[in-house]
Order: C-alpha cells, then sequence, then structure tokens
C-alpha cells in the first residue's frame, strides 16, 4: 500500500480545525505537499496552488473539496466530518487511484518508422495485435523499399494492410523522447513538423548492400558488386572468361552474403565458357538452403577457393589476384576478366538512437544480447528490425516483425510491472536515476523526473543508485524492503544468512534447488529482486545489522543481464560494502557477489554453503 | 466411456523453447492454449543444457528455458499435459480435432511445479490451430561408425559431453584425466552421403562454448577443433573466435577415421597432403540435427508438408505447414538455436493467432 | 540349395587350395556348386584403361550367369565387386544396358536386370545362414586364434556390397571364425589394404602396403592370417618373403583362406583341404588335424 | 602458376565420363586423404591433391601423372566422403582418359593380349587341367572368341 499523504490548504470553511488530529484519525501522515506517493489535498485542483498543482502531476491524488464536506455546526461534528471525509479520499487515493498512479494506462498507439517489408510487416503485425498504428515511411513514395528487396514486393505488402494503420510517406522520426508507454515522438513531414505520443515505437531503418571494407581493390573496370551484376552480358569466346566472385572474406562474414556471392558465382558460371573462381574465407552455409547452393555451384564448375584472411592479394595494377591454394600449397594467379565483389547486409541505427543523454538504447553488441531478442533495445518499448539489426531480406525481416509487435503487445498490455515512484520532497534532481535506467524508463520532463508508464520492469536500479532515496518502483523501496528483511530475519533460525537473488537468475536456480529437495542452511532468507542491481550498499549493510551473518547477491552473467549492468552494478555495490565491512573491522567476506545463471543451481547450492560457513566461522 | 473432449483455439505439439514460447505469445495475444509434451516434464532438450558462461555470458539462450517455464506456469489460459502424444488428427472444419494418448515415461521427473500434468486418459481436443514445435532429432553418431563412437572408448556425442560438462568429464574419457580433447564438427551434417545437404548451424558454437569451458575449468587443456568451415554466427562471435585461434588448435579437415589407441581414442586425418594419427583423452562428435524422428508421422497426421531437407514445414515459408491450420515452430522446421527457436515460437503463434482471428470473430458473434 | 560357382582367373591356376577348400564347405554345408563354365575373366584388369570394354566383359560373365536364375558366387573379391558393380551399374543405367547389349548380341547374349552376385563367403553367412552352419561343424578349433582380413571388394563400394557388413567396422569373417571354436583377432591394422591393387603399377608400394599388416601379424601369436581373395594372397603370401627382405625383417606369418578354416571345423582333414599348397603353413593347425 | 593458363573443360570432361560425375561436388574437406592407403607410402598422392589439379584444369599434369596410376582401389576414400565424390571411380574415369590419350601404363597392351589369347589373364592349358584333374577339381575351358569380339582384336599368336 502507498503511503497517503494529507496536504491541508487552509481556506474558508477550514476555521478552527486540527489538521493533526484529522490526519491521525484518519490514518494519513500531514505533509507539506512534497511527499507524493499519494496524497489527499483538502481542497479542489481549481481552488489549489499552482505550484503544488504542478508538483502533483501524473500522480495519484484525491482532489477534496474538504470545506463543503465539513460544512457547518459544532467544532466537534466538523472535525469528525474533516477526518472521515479524509479516511474515504485516503482509501480512494490509496486504492481507487492507486492503479493510476502505479501503472498509468500505457498509451496503446504504436509507431512504426522507417522503410521496406519489415516496417510494413511490423505495421501489419501490431494492427493486427489491436493497436491503432502509424506507419512513417521516411520516403515520398510508399512502396519505396530498402535497397536490398523488390518494390513490388513491398507494394503488396502495403496493400494488405488493415484500416487501423495509418500510412504517412515522406515523414522521419527526428526525436524520440519518454519510453515504453509514453513516448513523445517528433515528426518530420514533407511540410511541417508533428509531435505525436506513442505507446511503442518499432524502427525500420533502410537497409542496404555494401561491400566489406575488407575487399581486394581490384581495377575498377573490371569489378562490380554483386547487386550491380547481370549475369547474361557474360560469356566467354575461343578463351574462357574467366570471372572471381569473392565472397566476404572477414571474421564477420555472414551466411546471407555468402549465399549471394554463391547465387552470383552460379548465375555467371552458368553462362558458356566462364570460368568463376569463388573466393571464400569459411563456406558459411549455415542459411537455409546454403549447403544445397554451395554445392550446385560446385557442381556447376564453379572453383572454391579458401582463403586466409589477407591471402587474397592483388596486383599493382589491380588485375592479378594472387593466392596461395591451400590443397596444393602453392601460389595461383589469376587475371581475371572480371571481379564481382559480394556485398553484407547493412544498415544504420539513426544517430540519435546511440546518444547516451538520450538513453542507452544501442550500441553494436546488444543484437546479440540474449534476452534483448524480438527487436527490443535496452530501451523499453523501442524496437529495432530489419536489416539494422543484420536480418536478411525477406522472411527474416517479417519473422523479426512478428516478434517484435508481438513483444509490445505484451508491453503495452500490462505484463510490465507498474511504473517507481518518486518522493520530489526527496528528489534533488541530480537525474542519476535518469542516467542509470536501463530502460530508459525514467525521463526528465516539464522540471520533474517522470517514468514511463508501462515500461518500468521494476529492476531497482533507480532506487539503489538514489542517493536520496527519492525513487523506487512499488514495493521496492528501501523501507518495504528493509521491513521484509527485518521481518524475515527476526524469523530466521540459527546462522541467518541473506541472499538477494535475481529473478532471472538466482531465483531461478534456487527454486529448482527446492524442487528438487535440496535442504537450504535453517537460517538462509531469500529475498528475490527483479534485477541484482536493486541491491545497494545500504540494503547490504542493513542485512548485516539486522543480524545477518552473510550476504550473497547472485546476479545474471555479464553480458546476459536484462537490465544491461544492473548485475555489474551489484557486484560493485558489493565490494563496497564489503570494503566498508572491513573498515569498520568486520570481515569483508560476509558479503559476496556471484554471477550465476537459472541452470546452474549446483552452483548457487555451493556459493550458499560456502557463505553458511564463513557465517557459522565468526 | 465418453471420451473428454477439451476444446481450446491452439493446441501445441511439444512442450521445448519454441512451444512454451508460441504459448506465451499465444496468450499475449489474448488465446489461451493446450501444450502436449510428450515427454514427463518441460523444455525439450534445453532442459539438459547447462550454462556455458565462463567470464561473461555467451549467449547460448538455455538460461531463458527458466523464465519460460515461469511465465507459462504463471498464465492459467495456458493448460499443459506431460505424457501425452497426439496419435490421431482430423481436419475438422476450420480447426482440428486430435485424439492423445497418455504416454509411459521413465525419464527423469518435473522439477518444476506446473499447472497441468500427465495426460490421465485418452482424450479428444477439438482446436483452432496446430502448433508442431517437437523439435529436431540430434543425430545418432553411430551411423557414422568410422569415427568409432560406442566402439572406441573415450568418443563421445557431444550431447553426452554437454550432460557431463558439469560434473565429471574423466568419467566419459574412461577414467583418464582428459587433458587433450578433440572436437569433430559436421557428424551427421553437411553429408550427401547421408542425404543431409544442410548445416546443423548450432554445432560449431556448441562445441566452441564447451571447450571455452572444459579451458576455464582446467587450464592448460588441449582442445584440438576439426572442422571444414566454422559456422558461428554474430557479431560477438568474430571477436571471440579470434581469441579461440590463440587458445585452441583449429585444424581444417574431416577426419578420417577415430581408432582406438594404446593411450586414447586417435583422429586419423590428413595433413600436409598425407594422413596423420593424433591422440586425445577424449574425443567429441558434434553430431547434427536430423528431422524430428516423428516427423512422417506427424506429416502424415496433419496433412503437411516437408522441407527438402526432411523437416516439418515448406521451404518457402518460416511457419506454414501447407495444411490449413497447422503450423511449423523451433527446430522441427529446421535447424536453429535457441534463442531463434524463442523467436521462432513467437512468429509462429503470431500466424496461428491469424488464422484463428475469423474464429474468435465468430465465437464473439454467437 | 544352389549356386553358380565363378572361379576367375587366378583361383583355378594358382589358388587350387582356396577353390578345393571352397567346394568342400560348400557340399558339406549342403550348397550345390554349379561351375560356370567358360566364364574367364570379370573384366577387372581392363577398367582402369577401359572401362566401357570391362563393362562388357563383365556384362557377359552376367548374362551367361543370368539364363540359371542362380546367384553367381565368386571366390574372388576382385572379381565379386566388378560383376557387383556393373550389374549394379547395368541395372540402374538402361542407355548402358542398351549399349552393352549390343556388344553381347553377336554372342548370342543379353543382359537382364536383376543378376545376383556374391561372393561365396557371403553367400555361405547369408544364404546358409550363422545358424546353419554352426550346426553342421563338428570339430571345435578351440586354442587357435586367426586374423580376418576382409580386403577391399568383399565390402567396397557398400553402396554396391552393403547390407552384409559395415566396412568401417566389419564383423562377418570374425564371426565365421568363431563359429569354429577359434579366436578372431583384434588388430590394429584389420583393415589396411593388401596393395595388391598397384602390384602391376608398383612393387615396391604393394609390398610396403602389404607389410604393414605382416609386420602387425608378426608380432602377435595368431595361428593365422584368414583371407578369402586370391589377390589379397598374392601379396601375404606370395610376396611375403619379398616383403621381409625389402623391410630388413623377419616374417613369418602364416595364411590360410577362410573356407580352410571352416573346412576343419567341418571334419575335412588338412589334406582334402589343400593345406599342402599352403606357402607358409600354420604347422600346429595342421598337424593337431592330421 | 597461372590460372588463365589451365583448361577449365578438364573437369567437365572428366565428369562427363562414367564414373567422373562426383569430381566436382568436391569440398576439400579431405577425409579421402585421411583414409587412403596409398597417401601414406607415396610423396605427392593425395586424392584431394588430385582432385584439384582436375578442377584446377591442370590437365597435362594429371594425365601425365604416374600417381594416378597408383590407387590401390580399396574405395576407402569413397566410403569417408561426405559428397559422394567416388573418388576410385573419378580417377577410374582419369585413367580411362590418359589411357585413351596415350599415357596408359605400358601392360595394358599385355592384359589385352593375354585376354585375346586366352579369355583370362593366366592361360590354363593341359598342364593346368591336369593338375586340377589330379586334385579332383574339374577341368576349365578356356574362351578367348568371346573376347576377341568383345575387344575388336585378333589373337596375338599364341594357341587358341
Amino acid at each position: 500500500m502507498p503511503e497517503v499523504s494529507l496536504i491541508w490548504i487552509e481556506e474558508a470553511g477550514l476555521e478552527g480545525l486540527d489538521p493533526a488530529k484529522a490526519a491521525k484519525k484518519a490514518g494519513v501522515a500531514l505533509s507539506d505537499g512534497g511527499l507524493v506517493e499519494a496524497a489527499v489535498v483538502t481542497t479542489t485542483e481549481a481552488r489549489a496552488p499552482r505550484s503544488l498543482v504542478n508538483r502533483l502531476k501524473g500522480y495519484p491524488v484525491k482532489w477534496l473539496d474538504l470545506a463543503a464536506e465539513v460544512g457547518g455546526g459544532p467544532l466537534a461534528l466538523r472535525q469528525a466530518r474533516a477526518a472521515a471525509a479524509v479516511a474515504r479520499a485516503a482509501g480512494s487515493a490509496a486504492l481507487g487511484t492507486m492503479a493510476q498512479r502505479y501503472t498509468r494506462q500505457p498509451n496503446q498507439e504504436v509507431l512504426v518508422a522507417g522503410r521496406g517489408l519489415a516496417a510494413v510487416a511490423a505495421a501489419h503485425q501490431a494492427a493486427a495485435l489491436g493497436h491503432p498504428v502509424l506507419l512513417a515511411l521516411e520516403t515520398t513514395r510508399a512502396r519505396a523499399a530498402c535497397a536490398d528487396e523488390k518494390p513490388a514486393e513491398v507494394k503488396r505488402a502495403l496493400a494488405g494492410l488493415p484500416a487501423q494503420v495509418e500510412v504517412v510517406t515522406g515523414t522521419e522520426l527526428v526525436e524520440l523522447l519518454g519510453a515504453g508507454g509514453d513516448f513523445q515522438a517528433r515528426l518530420q513531414g514533407p511540410r511541417r513538423t508533428s509531435r505525436r505520443r506513442f505507446g511503442a515505437v518499432v524502427l525500420a531503418p533502410p537497409s542496404a548492400y555494401a561491400v566489406p571494407g575488407d575487399m581486394p581493390a581490384t581495377a575498377e573496370d573490371i569489378t562490380l558488386p554483386v547487386s550491380r551484376l547481370k549475369p547474361k552480358q557474360y560469356q566467354g569466346g575461343e578463351q574462357w572468361l574467366q570471372a572471381a566472385v569473392i565472397a566476404p572474406l572477414g571474421p564477420g562474414a555472414t551466411a546471407h552474403g555468402f549465399a549471394r556471392a554463391v547465387t552470383a558465382a552460379l548465375a555467371l558460371q552458368k553462362r558458356p565458357r566462364v570460368q568463376v573462381t569463388l573466393f571464400l574465407g569459411e563456406a558459411k552455409v549455415a542459411s537455409e538452403g546454403g549447403e544445397r547452393l554451395y554445392r550446385d555451384a560446385r557442381r556447376q564448375g564453379v572453383l572454391a577457393m579458401r582463403v586466409e584472411p589477407g591471402g587474397l592479394r592483388v596486383s599493382r595494377d589491380g588485375r592479378k589476384l594472387s593466392f596461395d591454394d591451400p590443397v596444393l600449397g602453392e601460389p595461383v594467379d589469376l587475371r581475371p576478366d572480371l571481379v564481382v565483389l559480394s556485398e553484407e547486409v547493412t544498415g544504420r541505427a539513426p544517430a540519435w538512437l546511440d546518444n547516451p543523454l538520450v538513453t542507452t538504447a544501442w550500441d553494436q553488441d546488444l543484437p546479440d544480447h540474449p534476452r534483448l531478442q524480438a527487436g527490443r533495445t535496452a530501451r523499453s518499448g523501442l524496437y529495432l528490425i530489419g536489416g539494422a539489426r543484420g536480418a536478411a531480406p525477406g522472411d527474416p525481416r517479417r519473422a523479426q516483425a512478428a516478434a517484435a509487435a508481438a513483444d509490445l503487445h505484451g508491453l503495452l498490455s500490462g505484463e510490465a510491472v507498474a511504473v517507481p515512484a518518486v518522493r520530489d520532497v526527496l528528489c534533488a534532481s541530480c537525474l542519476t536515476c535518469v542516467r542509470v535506467c536501463p530502460h530508459g524508463v525514467v525521463c526528465y520532463a516539464e522540471d520533474h523526473i517522470a517514468p514511463a508508464p508501462a515500461a518500468c520492469l521494476a529492476c531497482g536500479v533507480c532506487t539503489a543508485e538514489c542517493p536520496a532515496e527519492a525513487i523506487a518502483p512499488p514495493g521496492w523501496s528501501n523501507r518495504e524492503m528493509i521491513a521484509s528483511l527485518a521481518a524475515g530475519l527476526k524469523a530466521a533460525a540459527g546462522d541467518k544468512l541473506v541472499l538477494f537473488a535475481c529473478r532471472n537468475s538466482g531465483m531461478d536456480a534456487a527454486r529448482a534447488l527446492s524442487l528438487a529437495g535440496h535442504q537450504w542452511p535453517k537460517g538462509l532468507l531469500m529475498v528475490p529482486v527483479n534485477c541484482a542491481g536493486r541491491v545497494g550498499v545500504q540494503l547490504i549493510l542493513r542485512a548485516l545489522s539486522l543480524g545477518a551473518g552473510g550476504v550473497l547477491v547472485a546476479g545474471c552473467h555479464q553480458g546476459n543481464c536484462r537490465s544491461l549492468n544492473g548485475n555489474l552494478r551489484a557486484k560493485l555495490r558489493s565490494g563496497e560494502a564489503a570494503d566498508l565491512l572491513a573498515q569498520v573491522g568486520g570481515r569483508p567476506e560476509q558479503v559476496r557477489f556471484m554471477h550465476l545463471a537459472s541452470n546452474q543451481p549446483r552452483a548457487l547450492a555451493q556459493a550458499v554453503a560456502e557463505l553458511a560457513q564463513t557465517a557459522g566461522e565468526k | 466411456m465418453a471420451v473428454k473432449t477439451i476444446k481450446t483455439p491452439a493446441v501445441i505439439i511439444g512442450g521445448g523453447v519454441a512451444g512454451l514460447a508460441a504459448a506465451i505469445d499465444l496468450s499475449r495475444r489474448g488465446l489461451s492454449s493446450l501444450v502436449v509434451e510428450r515427454g514427463p516434464r518441460l523444455g525439450g532438450r534445453v532442459a539438459d543444457f547447462c550454462c556455458k558462461a565462463t567470464d561473461s555470458c555467451v549467449r547460448c539462450g538455455a538460461c531463458r528455458l527458466a523464465d519460460l517455464v515461469r511465465r507459462v506456469a504463471a498464465r492459467p489460459e495456458i493448460a499443459i499435459y506431460t505424457s501425452a502424444k497426439p496419435v490421431a488428427a482430423e481436419a475438422d472444419g476450420d480447426g482440428w480435432r486430435l485424439t492423445l494418448e497418455p504416454q509411459r515415461n521413465n525419464g527423469p521427473a518435473p522439477v518444476v511445479e506446473l499447472a497441468g500434468g500427465p495426460l490421465p486418459r485418452r482424450s479428444q481436443v477439438q482446436a483452432g490451430a496446430v502448433i508442431l514445435a517437437v523439435g529436431a532429432t540430434p543425430f545418432d553418431p553411430s551411423a557414422k561408425s568410422r569415427f568409432g563412437y560406442r566402439r572406441v572408448p573415450g568418443v563421445v556425442s557431444a550431447l553426452e559431453l554437454e550432460g557431463a560438462l558439469e560434473h565429471s568429464l574423466a568419467e566419459l574419457a574412461g577414467g583418464r584425466d582428459p587433458r587433450r580433447v578433440a572436437f569433430i564438427q559436421c557428424v551427421g551434417s553437411r553429408d550427401e552421403s547421408l542425404g543431409h545437404l544442410y548445416c546443423s548451424r548450432v554445432c560449431c558454437g556448441f562445441a566452441l562454448r564447451m571447450a571455452r569451458v572444459i579451458q576455464a575449468r582446467r587450464p592448460g587443456t588441449e582442445i584440438t577443433f576439426f572442422h571444414m568451415d566454422v559456422q558461428t554466427y554474430g557479431r560477438a562471435w568474430a571477436g571471440e573466435l579470434a581469441e579461440m585461434r590463440e587458445q585452441m588448435n583449429f585444424v581444417r579437415a574431416m577426419p578420417g577415421e577415430v581408432t582406438a589407441g594404446p593411450g586414447g581414442p586417435q583422429v586419423v586425418y590428413a595433413a600436409g597432403g598425407r594422413s596423420q594419427t593424433a591422440e586425445f583423452d577424449l574425443v567429441v562428435l558434434s553430431q547434427g540435427m536430423r528431422p524430428p524422428v516423428g516427423a512422417a508421422a506427424l506429416s502424415q497426421l496433419f496433412a503437411c508438408t516437408r522441407t527438402s531437407d526432411g523437416f516439418l514445414g515448406s521451404d518457402a515459408e518460416p511457419v506454414a505447414s501447407g495444411a490449413a491450420g497447422v503450423f511449423i515452430a523451433g527446430s522441427a522446421r529446421g535447424p536453429m538455436s535457441i534463442v531463434e527457436s524463442i523467436e521462432h515460437g513467437a512468429v509462429a503463434a503470431a500466424a496461428a493467432a491469424g488464422h484463428l482471428q475469423p474464429l474468435v470473430r465468430e465465437a464473439a458473434h454467437a | 540349395m544352389e549356386a553358380l560357382l565363378y572361379l576367375g582367373c587366378t583361383v583355378p591356376v594358382r589358388n587350387l587350395n582356396y577353390e578345393l577348400s571352397a567346394r568342400k564347405v560348400a557340399a558339406a554345408l549342403g550348397v550345390k556348386l554349379r561351375d560356370l563354365t567358360e566364364a574367364g575373366c570379370c573384366g577387372f584388369p581392363l577398367k582402369a584403361t577401359d572401362q566401357a570394354a570391362a563393362l562388357v566383359i563383365a556384362a557377359r560373365a552376367l548374362a551367361q550367369a543370368g539364363e540359371g536364375g542362380l546367384t553367381l558366387t565368386p571366390l574372388c573379391s576382385a572379381c565379386t565387386g566388378t560383376l557387383a558393380e556393373a550389374a549394379h551399374h547395368l541395372d540402374h543405367d538402361a542407355a548402358a544396358r542398351r549399349r552393352v547389349n549390343r556388344e553381347l548380341a553377336p554372342l548370342g547374349l543379353a543382359y537382364r536386370p536383376g543378376v545376383r552376385v556374391k561372393h561365396l563367403v557371403r553367400f555361405l553367412l547369408e544364404d546358409v545362414g550363422e545358424a546353419a552352419i554352426k550346426k553342421k561343424l563338428t570339430r571345435s578349433l578351440e586354442g587357435f586364434s586367426f586374423a580376418p582380413h576382409y580386403g577391399c571388394h568383399y565390402l567396397k563400394p557398400s553402396q554396391v556390397l552393403g547390407g552384409l557388413d559395415d566396412p568401417e567396422d566389419p564383423t562377418s569373417l570374425a564371426r565365421l571364425i568363431e563359429l569354429t571354436g577359434a579366436e578372431a583377432v583384434a588388430y590394429d591394422s584389420m583393415k589396411e589394404c593388401c596393395g595388391g591393387g598397384v602390384l602391376g603399377a608398383d612393387e615396391r608400394l604393394a609390398g610396403r602396403m602389404a607389410g604393414t599388416k605382416l609386420v602387425d601379424l608378426a608380432a602377435r601369436e595368431v595361428t593365422a592370417l584368414a583371407l578369402l581373395c586370391p589377390f589379397c594372397n598374392v601379396m601375404y603370401e606370395g610376396q611375403q618373403k619379398t616383403i621381409a627382405k625389402k623391410l630388413a625383417t623377419e616374417l613369418k606369418v602364416p595364411v590360410v583362406y577362410v573356407t580352410q578354416v571352416l573346412g576343419l571345423a567341418l571334419g575335412f582333414k588338412p589334406k582334402e583341404l589343400g593345406f599342402k599348397l599352403n606357402r607358409i603353413k600354420p604347422k600346429d593347425l595342421v598337424k593337431a588335424f592330421k | 602458376m597461372l590460372l588463365n593458363d589451365c583448361d577449365p573443360g578438364f573437369k567437365h570432361q572428366v565428369a562427363a565420363e562414367p564414373g567422373g560425375q562426383g569430381i566436382k561436388a568436391c569440398f576439400a574437406c579431405a577425409a579421402c586423404t585421411a583414409r587412403c592407403p596409398v597417401a601414406g607410402h607415396v610423396e605427392g598422392y593425395d586424392p584431394r591433391r588430385l582432385i584439384r589439379l582436375v578442377l584446377l584444369g591442370r590437365r597435362e599434369e594429371v594425365l601425365a601423372s604416374p600417381l594416378i596410376w597408383l590407387c590401390s582401389t580399396c574405395y576407402s576414400c569413397q566410403e569417408v566422403c561426405p559428397q559422394q565424390v567416388s573418388f576410385t571411380e573419378v580417377l577410374t574415369a582419369i585413367k580411362n582418359i590418359a589411357a585413351r590419350a596415350g599415357y596408359g601404363p605400358p601392360a595394358t597392351e599385355a592384359v589385352i593380349d593375354q585376354l585375346a589369347a586366352h579369355g583370362r589373364l593366366l592361360e590354363v592349358g593341359e598342364f593346368e587341367n591336369q593338375r586340377r584333374t589330379d586334385l579332383g577339381l574339374p577341368e576349365v575351358a578356356e574362351a578367348p572368341a568371346h573376347f576377341q569380339k568383345v575387344l575388336g582384336v585378333e589373337p596375338a599368336g599364341g594357341k587358341s
């Protein structure tokens, strides 16, 4: 239950009444208007001072025309009426407005910005899930595809869009504030700029093919990228026409880039008296049909030649390729009549996405994050799909779009937990929470900290890092956690231990152990957290001061944290707590941190056993 | 005795990661589903996979199973029958009528609390859509007898290594302390002689992750990686692979055979144009994926097509099966990783929801 | 039970002990062997230079055999391989069949699909069966040990000759040997090729190849190397002395035919099985059953 | 070596020869070489290398090479090949081409003569048949006429 404050505004009709008495009787705390977990104000919104109205904006407040409720009569009667009215209002502030206050209704509208098949597919899928969708295509022609797609296909897909998709063209997303449930987007149209709010945003920036940078530089007049190759133009005469097709050679080569090179090689090889030598680093046959294609090309007569990185050299005039055939162990030269360079899908996330001041939404390692699939970015409610994410044209993009749409639907239909509450009275506007929020949920807008309504995962990183105890997702404030720690430790028998366990790793591992009948130490108190990042120095020290002989924080492995670096923060804070303990003459080994995965129950059991031993040593 | 008929919008055959992901996604779309798992527990093959993180997460996705199971258990609209298998199916209007039969299982007991439990008796299910998420079947390395599987001591499959990774490798290596470990890739993959004209995609990453775990646990363990082409994908791998090439011995050769040597299994491979023999304590065969064992029966049961590689579904589309109202999710459709299977499950659910939409509307009107 | 015996070129001239023991064993096991008279060469020697001619020659033998409808059972693995491959090829390639039959027409022959070719030993294993063989055995060879040599063309290419045994882990000869009570020795070089195929091209090479197995076996206490192909016999028995000289080592590995081993267990005397003609004899074995 | 000087048509020629069909499928995994019993004994004999020479189109070098005649036809390479290259048969195809191009081993003529004369590699004369009779084995008849017709040759002297 949130703490409800009574904000007493003196005005006509309340003369003689005792605010403190009324508050006490109603079971609420009297406040000067700073404490805003939930509030009852004794006047109407219209009559209240503007500064107060502004401060309370967006929070569950029961505006009460107390003067009217109290009416006239003896003071004792008026005092009793006042107390009853405040109590009623407090109840409604706490309960009735709690839903609105703690989980503000997320905006259901979805913005899909970009172009090509991924964009259209995402719009289609989101609409199918019941969301109104604005599909903002950045090109003036609606059917304009990404450079690696066919316009006809995009046109077909557009024609099939349901009615609740509004399509605008020539419109670009140039600024995005907020987070899941409440994004504020600035859209630059052909004529004017507009601002609109959305619950979720899917970015499908244009993608194209580009020749990787590490390709050998052969003479321009004989060199072509795959996308410009027209195989029908080539055929040999008396002499065989020698073509070199160079597949992506570097360590970043993808199966799609390889398949594209092989497709080109096969088409050329089918031409009369053309001999294709296909250069490759690794035969990346992991795409669907890739192995078949590679086999067909060889059967057609394509000569597949593996070269080590940097092993394909070009003469100064750019007309001779030299390499060592690994099978023969001999140097081989080729004077190609044609060099075809393969390309990889490229697509860039918009530059503003990479701006650390906006949020840590994106960096290039994120596509591989095991918990940021389905097009998710670190910023909840913001999705990046398509070529920028490395998806190949065709079905992979549609699949990604479908997955992203399903994910955002889950988010907007309330799967996420409630937004953090901010106690403005304590907030120093230091913006630590804005800076540390891994999901871009905590924003600063209109002169106060304003968390977005749907995107918070209640990881509690803001709470742990806030120097003023001014922000916490409901249920995760220091006060609440310490209270439950105290109660739990009081009930614990024997050597008391505390395990702070992330729900994504430690708790699942613990649950697996419990289900398997594992015997935990008697005095162990398990405290689940949504992210180990919730566990700051203060919680650890409080656990010790409340009688715990040891504290173990179990967070996810590096690179696996759903909240990006909550685990690393927890590790850092555990270290700090241990250091502080050492400074006051305690034993630092009483505080431990471990990286863990949900499927490592044995490691957890062992760590807890070791902690118990440490605690027992005293 | 009247046979009980369960009515559900969607029935999902297979309770592995793809099936669970599909169930969760359907429920997000407001659709209930029934998950039918043949084994005694959820999770499929992933349930046997351990975490391969060393100094950091290696993005295998095995840990994701726990949250899928947790989320499935938390959603009352997802019903689960374990130890159950469809034995009959017929198209019924726009949907399907299935007969489920209980399966006797001697495997490990379920280790997660679940909504639902073992199928008590033969039952009928009336469903608007069917999602087949039965997974792939690992290739049995003894079909490539030259690698000495089940014949030469110290030769194991990658899945056996997986099972022992958290415990003792010495047992696998016939009591020897495995200081020299070889991996042989593409056992059953990229093999036209078996009719397997596909790369199984995940085995290189799987093997290399395990190799790294072994080296992290026992520094100094020599790892030899026999391969044709390294098929890792994803941006993070590029750097990691460069590191691994420093720490392990990458040999680009498909070995000719594995024989029993005096000090352990010996790998016969070609280097420098002739045959060489190297002795190891442990030889790990990276077996590929095969179409699900029941693919033929299932494709007959549900009148669905097979891909050119024999998996369920069609080459042309990611989740369609050629049969109305039947969709394929996960590695039953073709080799894919855990994370990809989870995504694929969501895509299959999207397609199934699309199929169900008119039915749901009709029901609302009725 | 009947089968059509195909002698080929080498056996009826050089390996009479093999032929003798094979005929005795077959008869004792109730297999009536009919001779494919006028059979001659299977075509194997021509394959390297003229496959087309080799195919016609093989087809000739197959066509002759086909008329009786009996399984053609060569004693020589090379003949088995060549004839089985030819039959496989002609069964699956109608154009090749037409071509071949045009050539055979002047001889009054034509190949018709479906001719079965099986090495005689395989015929015994599959058509007579191990249980039936076991029943007929009258003597135990316990205490003796044989190193089975499968050779190449008894099992490979498995595409044509598959179904009997796994060429990577063959067991059929070992099983046959063990039926007699003798031990079938598992040894490292079991799958080594005898080198007979290159004897004509490079004698030194052939000798080195055969030498691997001989050296391996010389270091073991085996009664004999047991084989089923005259080509392998050329290398392991015929060339053994030369090989020993070239390798500058002592070699005295007795060599027998599997049919001789079987013959002993069926109660025949060594003399009846042609042991006199074995150049490097397993003396203890011969003595034991005199 | 300059690839432009090689003959890209050579691999197609080998593939067109019976048994040669599989050659182009090779993806150089080297399983064949690992199992080749000849490769272990003869420097330069390497099935994978021979295939590569054909694929590169080094025609003369392959056909004139004494190495191509050293295959023991044990079929090990063929058994282990994941791409069904069937190298033993590929080599037979190459040898046939070489023989037609005049690179054949000298022994060929002798084999043909022998077959034309006797219908078998080893003559079965009176002496041999006498020996067989002594051992209780049936006599063997020669049928060279058939072979003469098939091979299109006359018996080179000797008895017929």
